[in-house]
């Protein structure tokens, strides 16, 4: 049996946590509790810490291109005064417009046009058949419009959910190891290095 | 050479976008066909409110992309209709910035629907940005508040299962939506209904009606069709031994 | 289409940064890193507006008859004093990295690790024979399965290259047509978000004539 | 309910009740699946695949001259996956007597290599500094490894403790990243492909140790040859143990894995037969009320 405090903290908190599969109990909801505390708290502390030195601190020195976020930051606590709580939007449109356009660039490229071109591939082997045809079909299973998705397309719609359906079994099962994978250490903890009862 | 074709991409949808809405506009007949992951709100909303509980709603782990836009549109229809219903609605969020704009989008639906008495800040609620410290939040929430739905919409990592499974044990009817393909598979085999993928995308325009959204969601179905033909022929011109 | 100050900074902030990705102009590069980089910095003030809601929400339940009030006075409790150690002592302080290891590294590697349990209680549930649907899944879902461990070759010595087969070939078809239409629907909403047009216009016949919701 | 009382009936009600099986029997099964075998290991042998004797063929050509960089990239989550992985290869490397140097492209990767070392330091006779030698922490994921790719010497003018690099034993005679024989990158993200894209065309080869879902993203390279060796999840740690003839924690977690993934397949097995079971005798009860009802259905 282990002697180190940490070993004793993490031990009986993994075995708390366990007890939820079990039934939700005070003990949980305690752990829970101080979690989601300890977690904003640590949210906050690296926030601020971030803040200090790459916007407050160059602000104060001076750094006009600073002072910019510095008021647009100040400007969403205004939604704690009822009087201007509306320009508590400004920052938010800023950084929505900001977000939206980070988006675009990003699905433009990789996820549609190098996907499609990624397609087209010369059909030579079964494997290949089955790409592009698996490809093409699901996406004919997201036609949203009543006249684009009619005759043939609704076949390879239907054929396309069975596909979509392949796939997400597959990932499934591939997950499946990983996730088996992340409970190893914790029983290691609790069984090996607590207790001592594994070799 | 690929900066111009992904501008010619993004300008022809939004020119479609345009003409399918003026089209729309002037029509009126709603183009888009049935979904029934959509009308399962309905169900999700109706059940809650005839059990007198709450529903949970929640954008998940993922900050501020495309699933969480959309996300917003179906949050704004589930907050209106609870609003006419008198249902309770809660919500949990992740991210410090979602926390904001869901409060904005839920208080502007209950002033729309008449109702701004019945608009409790307290409902919406921010349980920090780690993933886990936020699932055991939400347990909380479901368990202690005997919630009767669970929606979750949005960008999702890790947290899919551990969310949905969380929702099947204090029996909720859950409804989810997600584009991230790594945890589709999850919803689908743990949730009641699950939108998949573009699906999301649509739930805007097929739950408003929405001209604009409508007219959008059929430009997107016009390069979904020019996407299958640039496939296909490519793909045939290809095996045939031309190359582009 | 009202203009306001608001919608006008989406317009303006997305637009460049939208063109910051096509040309190289130094001037729009410039801007646009520095658009990013005040919206990070935004996303860190925001997150005390988090920790005012966790302050408001159970403050409020903690002065209330509710049954959780020390529930809420323990993460208030912790709340604070975490954040006096970490402003105070400074992460790097003893105390912060004992009760972070094995404290919170503890709770969230374990919770995290409780998908080892329900990724068996979802499978048990859903994958059941009932339609052709659920049957693709359990077929694919159990080959792929066997396939990674020593199981599956004791059954069939060529199931690790079926699972292989089967990552490589429709997973990759399916997954990459959700891509392709995730894509699209995701520019469409972005593209409406920078225009104003997200913010929903006119009513309908379901009688949810659309206020649009302020940001 | 009548149903219940009736001897069909009464079947019924256990093969649903099975069908519906409290989640935490499920649960019990998973736990105890994965806590027996860690306490007493099974011992399943597993085959060893070509991949895995490809890694083994490239480690087993070093010498005692070749100084090898290990670079522990990978992140806690996979940890279980990925150290099992590096802590066989490392057996071995240290085994063929080759000097090592730890690159560090994560924060967290100094912890893992001392962690490493603190074991098979003292099993293999190595010491710090005269035959290995752990360097800071990288930032910069793809910017770090093009700039020791660039500039090895530059990058790092002293080791994760201060000392200068002049001084320790272990790089001697590192002038540029080409006097490396080879670099080992233990992964959970895009570091081998850094590794692939500035360090292999200098002529460096680069295997990899990779969790599961991070494999498919690798093998593209393997068959153009950019990799020379990939190991893969726990199962390649696990092979590699049998492949070094050294079985250890990977190969007891790998009868882990295996117990854990039949009783899910047992427990869907089940599942299934009970949920059958059930609806056929849910319509042998139907038809047997219609029947004493006359026909009518309540």
């Amino acid at each position: 049996m282990s002697r180190d405090p940490g070993i004793w903290t993490a031990a009986l908190l993994t075995i708390v946590v366990w007890s939820y599969l079990f039934k939700q109990n005070i003990l949980f909801q305690a752990v829970e509790h101080l979690f989601v505390g300890i977690a904003a708290a640590h949210a906050m502390t690296v926030a601020f810490t971030n803040l200090r030195d790459t916007c407050l601190g160059p602000a104060l020195m001076g750094d006009w291109a600073m002072t910019v976020p510095l008021l647009g930051g100040l400007l969403l606590y205004a939604r704690f005064l009822p009087k201007i709580s509306h320009l508590s939007r400004i920052p938010l449109a800023f950084v929505m417009g900001t977000a939206a356009a980070v988006v675009i660039r990003g699905s433009l490229g990789p996820s549609f046009i190098q996907q499609v071109a990624g397609t087209i591939i010369p059909l030579t082997s079964p494997d290949n058949v089955i790409l592009v045809v698996g490809t093409v079909t699901t996406i004919a299973y997201f036609l949203f419009g009543r006249k684009s998705r009619s005759g043939m397309m609704d076949h390879a719609a239907r054929l396309g959910r069975y596909i979509m359906m392949a796939a997400f079994g597959a990932a499934y099962g591939n997950t499946v190891m990983m996730r088996m994978s992340l409970l190893i250490p914790r029983i290691r903890l609790v069984f090996g290095d607590w207790l001592g009862l594994l070799p | 050479m690929q900066q111009l074709t992904q501008i010619c991409v993004l300008f022809s949808m939004l020119f479609a976008g345009i003409i399918y809405t003026r089209s729309y506009s002037r029509t009126g007949t709603m183009p888009i066909r049935r979904l029934p992951g959509l009308d399962s709100l309905d169900e999700a909303i109706g059940r809650a409110t005839e059990m007198g509980r709450p529903i949970h709603f929640t954008t998940g782990t993922g900050g501020l992309v495309a699933d969480t836009f959309a996300a917003f549109a179906v949050l704004e229809y589930v907050a209106k209709k609870t609003a006419q219903y008198g249902c309770t609605l809660i919500i949990s969020n992740a991210q410090p910035l979602i926390h904001p704009i869901t409060e904005n989008i839920v208080r502007a639906s209950y002033y729309a629907q008449g109702k701004p008495q019945s608009f409790k800040p307290g409902n919406i609620r921010y349980h920090s940005d780690s993933m886990q410290a936020y699932v055991s939040g939400v347990w909380g929430i479901m368990e202690r508040e005997k919630v009767a739905a669970n929606i979750m919409m949005g960008y999702f990592f890790a947290e899919s299962l551990l969310l949905s499974e969380g929702g099947v044990r204090s029996g909720a009817f859950q409804v989810a939506g997600t584009a991230s393909t790594p945890q589709l598979p999850f919803f689908v085999a743990a949730c009641d209904r699950t939108l998949i993928g573009e699906e999301l995308f649509a739930a805007g325009a097929y739950l408003t009606e929405d001209p604009v959204r409508i007219g959008a969601l059929m430009a997107q179905d016009a390069a979904k069709i020019a996407a299958i033909a640039i496939i296909l022929t490519g793909a045939l011109a290809s095996t045939v031994g031309l190359t582009m | 289409m009202k203009l306001t100050l608001a919608s006008f900074l989406t317009l303006i902030a997305g637009v460049t940064v939208l063109a910051d990705h096509f040309v190289v102009v130094p001037f729009i590069n410039k801007t646009a890193s520095t658009f990013i980089q005040w919206s990070v910095m935004l996303s860190a003030f925001s997150t005390a507006l988090g920790g005012a809601n966790i302050l408001a929400v159970h403050t409020k339940r903690m002065s209330g008859k509710s049954a959780n009030r020390g529930l809420s006075a323990l993460l208030l409790g912790s709340m604070v004093t975490w954040l006096v150690i970490g402003l105070k002592l400074g992460m790097e302080s003893q105390v912060y990295k004992f009760i972070w290891d094995n404290v919170y590294g503890s709770l969230s590697s374990t919770l995290f690790a409780l998908n080892a349990f329900f990724v068996a209680s979802a499978a048990y549930r859903s994958f059941r024979i009932r339609g052709i649907d659920t049957v693709i899944l359990l077929v694919t879902a159990c080959t792929v399965m066997l396939g990674r461990t020593g199981l599956g070759e004791a059954i069939y010595p060529g199931m690790p290259q079926v699972a292989d087969w089967l990552m490589r070939v429709p997973n990759t078809a399916g997954m990459r047509g959700i891509t392709i239409g995730g894509a699209l629907g995701a520019i469409s909403v972005s593209a409406r978000v920078i225009l104003g047009l997200e913010r929903g216009y006119g009513g309908s016949e379901r009688g949810m004539g659309v206020s649009g919701y302020d940001l | 309910m009548a149903a219940v009382n009736g001897e069909w009936g009464y079947r019924a009600m256990t093969f649903r009740r099975l069908a519906v099986l409290d989640s935490r029997i499920v649960y019990a099964a998973v736990f105890l699946s994965i806590l027996l075998p860690l306490w007493r290991p099974l011992g399943l042998s597993i085959s060893v695949s070509q991949g895995t004797f490809d890694v083994y063929e490239v480690v087993d050509s070093l010498s005692q001259d070749d100084t090898v960089i290990v670079s522990p990239s990978f992140a806690p989550s996979s940890e279980a996956e990925v150290y099992p992985q590096m802590e066989a290869i490392l057996r071995h490397l240290l085994a063929r007597k080759a000097r090592v140097a730890f690159v560090n492209l994560n924060v967290e990767g100094r912890m893992y290599a001392e962690k490493a070392m603190t074991t098979l330091a003292p099993e293999f006779g190595y010491n710090y500094g005269e035959d290995y030698v752990i360097l800071p922490f990288t930032p910069g994921l793809e910017t770090a490894v093009a700039s020791i790719s660039d500039d090895f010497l530059g990058t790092y003018e002293r080791d994760a403790y201060g000392t200068p690099l002049t001084e320790t034993g272990a790089l001697a005679g590192i002038r540029s990243i080409n006097d490396f024989a080879l670099v080992v990158d233990f992964n959970t993200g895009d570091t081998t492909i850094y590794y692939i894209q500035h360090a292999k065309p200098r002529g460096i080869p680069v295997i990899a140790g990779a969790s599961g879902v991070t494999v498919p993203y690798l093998t593209p390279y393997l068959a153009t040859g950019q990799l020379s060796g990939l190991i893969g999840g726990l199962r390649g740690a696990a092979e590699y143990e049998t492949a070094i003839d050294n079985p250890g924690m990977a190969l007891a977690a790998m009868d882990a894995q295996s117990l854990s993934h039949a009783s899910i397949l047992a427990l869907i097995g089940l599942g299934n037969a009970a949920y059958f079971l059930a609806k056929r005798d849910d319509a042998r009860t139907t038809r047997r009320s219609r029947q004493s009802n006359g026909g009518e259905l309540k």
